[in-house]
């Protein structure tokens, strides 16, 4: 939209507006163009977006889903009203990173990129948030359950998509996003059965509980 | 071990928002009560490859070796209970030491250089999902930076029933109402019977002509006009079987039958 | 402001904007104008309702307050229906075709017709196809509430009037009526289940129980 958009938006534009402004949750295109009789929306949608950038609030696409939200440069004067959010463990905050730059993953390659086990209680945390859900299982053996963002997580983040995920493009090339497959350093990580993916819920392998032998070894080291 | 408290120990669910073990700490002294404070060897790894200032892809891996060996050499001095899995790293570099400095053609396969790599790569990965982690969460986030509308006011979908039915089907269910009521109903008003009263009569005045045994079925009304109707003469039959037995109880008409479904026989009791 | 507003807001047009979209309660100019370090919120107010004037959503003063709200003539997009096709019960449809037939009707003379007791919500579900309305009180003792169809019922089932509607000889001779015979039989003969179709409602009637003698009178015959 150029400059000399017309000062009254056509009756789509409106409905569009008004539905957005209305919904309590952010809504695709396809729910709006479903609420509004089936009117082609995107056309409305893209004049909304024009139409509120440098106001107060915009229109921002996240994941597939619309919806209206305050200009980022004002957070200085909305942040005092608002709680603050829930504090994320550091754990809890790679763990999440982990799964929005390499989803879908399973619980066993979150714990092999962090060298440590991961408890239970971390990804329940951050499906409780509504930023990670079950994304069915992988077809290997043990079938273990994989994890993935929602669209909640690209909302709460301002992403339009896992593509918008800051320096995602660099890690990739630099194939710091590829699958782990090193056995090696895994058992020395104290990991060990790097192929036991199975089940969340079990402990996996207490690391060094038989390992007296290789402990005494390292201290002496 | 108190020390937990000060180090907050990393039980994944419930540390603090991580602030940088790191950039916290520069005394050795301190570095070997911090233990608890990093998430397993790998961390630590990290941790100590970061305080050589150098980009990760540039890091020395002996050099690396030598401070996490000596570490935990301090560590363990201070009779720290060292976690089993950084001994069994400790175990694991001091042999890609070994190995590092082993000269080159005495070296299995995959070679240390290559383990080396491998493990350079490892703390690249983890180095780079903390970084991401930070920068993921220092975006404008929604409900801290950014807001949503405060108290929309909702859109409401109302199910609304549209009730289908056919022609077909009302005049149907008509059809099925009257048929099922009209027994219940009618049953009584229309239906054409042959009264035990009547019976009586005909049969007690016809036995008053007879003197021979007749047949019970002989007492009916001729079935011509309405006596057609089935229905009404089963009720004359019913009628006329219940006349004949009350008859015989008065003991003015004698009943016979031969054998059993056989002809019921009706004769006059001459007093 | 005259139609050539600007195309950004100023600063504080966009604060004050920002702070009612974010809002939860609507605020009076005060409330505002303390949250943004006492500036003098009037005029953006002003400039914002008039910015608002013709789009979806507006803003509006409400004793004193503040807030943004769907354009008036937009609420309907607020409260949207679905239709949903169902099908009619063969009990409603069984009541409707007595109140068609026996129009004006009383509930007791539909379940008297009927042999069976008509749930209330049978009564209910026509009137809310609009097939069925009340059409007063019979002025009898107790007063009964009577029923009749409605013109959306003729327009419904295509018909001008009741009288359209097929008469008993008609029903015979389309078959609709075959089964009276048989059934009559068997009420007399004491079979008489055929009564047993009610799906929501209590059988009143139990047809041909004491008629045994005449079945052991046909026997002995």
């Amino acid at each position: 939209m150029t400059p000399d958009e017309p000062a009254t938006p056509d009756a789509l534009v409106r409905a569009v507006e008004a539905t957005l402004f209305a919904a309590e949750e952010p809504m695709t295109a396809e729910a709006i163009s479903t609420h509004l009789g089936q009117a082609e929306v995107r056309g409305a949608l893209a004049e909304l977006q024009r139409h509120y950038e440098g106001r107060g609030i915009r229109l921002v696409e996240r994941g597939r889903h619309w919806h209206f939200e305050t200009a980022p440069d004002l957070a200085h004067l909305l942040r005092r009203e608002k709680e603050e959010l829930r504090r994320l463990s550091r754990a809890a905050t790679e763990v999440l990173a982990i799964v929005a730059y390499h989803e879908p993953v399973s619980r066993a390659e979150i714990e092999s990129i962090r060298g440590v086990q991961t408890a239970k209680g971390t990804l329940d945390v951050l499906m409780e948030a509504g930023w990670v859900r079950v994304a069915g299982r992988r077809e290997v053996p043990g079938r273990p359950v994989i994890y993935a963002t929602t669209p909640d997580f690209l909302a709460h983040f301002g992403l339009k998509s896992l593509k918008e995920l800051p320096g995602i493009d660099e890690l990739r090339a630099a194939g710091l996003l590829d699958p782990v497959d090193d056995d090696m350093i895994e058992a020395a990580l104290g990991g060990g059965e790097s192929a036991d993916e199975g089940e969340d819920d079990e402990t996996l392998t207490e690391p060094g509980q038989n390992n007296d032998g290789v402990a005494s070894s390292g201290e002496s080291a | 071990m108190d020390l937990l408290a000060d180090t907050g120990f990393t039980s994944d669910a419930a540390d603090p928002e991580w602030d940088g073990v790191a950039a916290a700490e520069t005394r050795q002294e301190a570095l070997y009560l911090e233990i608890e404070g990093w998430e397993g060897p790998l961390d630590l790894l990290l941790d100590l490859a970061r305080r050589q200032k150098v980009d990760l892809r540039k890091i020395s891996i002996l050099e690396l070796v030598d401070q996490y060996l000596t570490y935990i050499e301090q560590a363990g001095a201070l009779r720290l209970e060292l976690a089993a899995d950084y001994l069994v790293m400790a175990a694991w570099l001091a042999y890609l030491k070994s190995a590092l400095l082993l000269p080159k053609d005495e070296q299995e396969d995959p070679s240390p250089e290559e383990l080396a790599l491998r493990l350079q790569l490892r703390l690249q990965r983890l180095g780079a999902m903390r970084e991401a982690a930070a920068r993921l969460m220092g975006r404008d986030r929604l409900g801290r930076d950014v807001f949503p509308r405060g108290a929309p006011e909702g859109l409401r979908v109302e199910r609304r029933n549209m009730w289908q039915c056919s022609w077909f089907d009302l005049i149907r269910a008509y059809g099925d109402v009257k048929v099922r009521s009209e027994p219940v109903v009618h049953m009584v008003r229309e239906r054409m019977v042959m009264t035990l009263d009547s019976a009586i009569a005909r049969v007690s005045s016809m036995l008053g002509i007879s003197l021979d045994w007749m047949d019970l079925r002989d007492f009916l009304p001729p079935a011509r006009d309405s006596w057609a109707n089935p229905q009404l003469r089963r009720s004359a039959l019913a009628s006329s079987f219940v006349a004949a037995l009350e008859l015989a109880r008065t003991g003015k008409a004698e009943i016979a039958q031969e054998e059993t479904f056989g002809p019921l026989r009706l004769k006059a009791v001459r007093a």
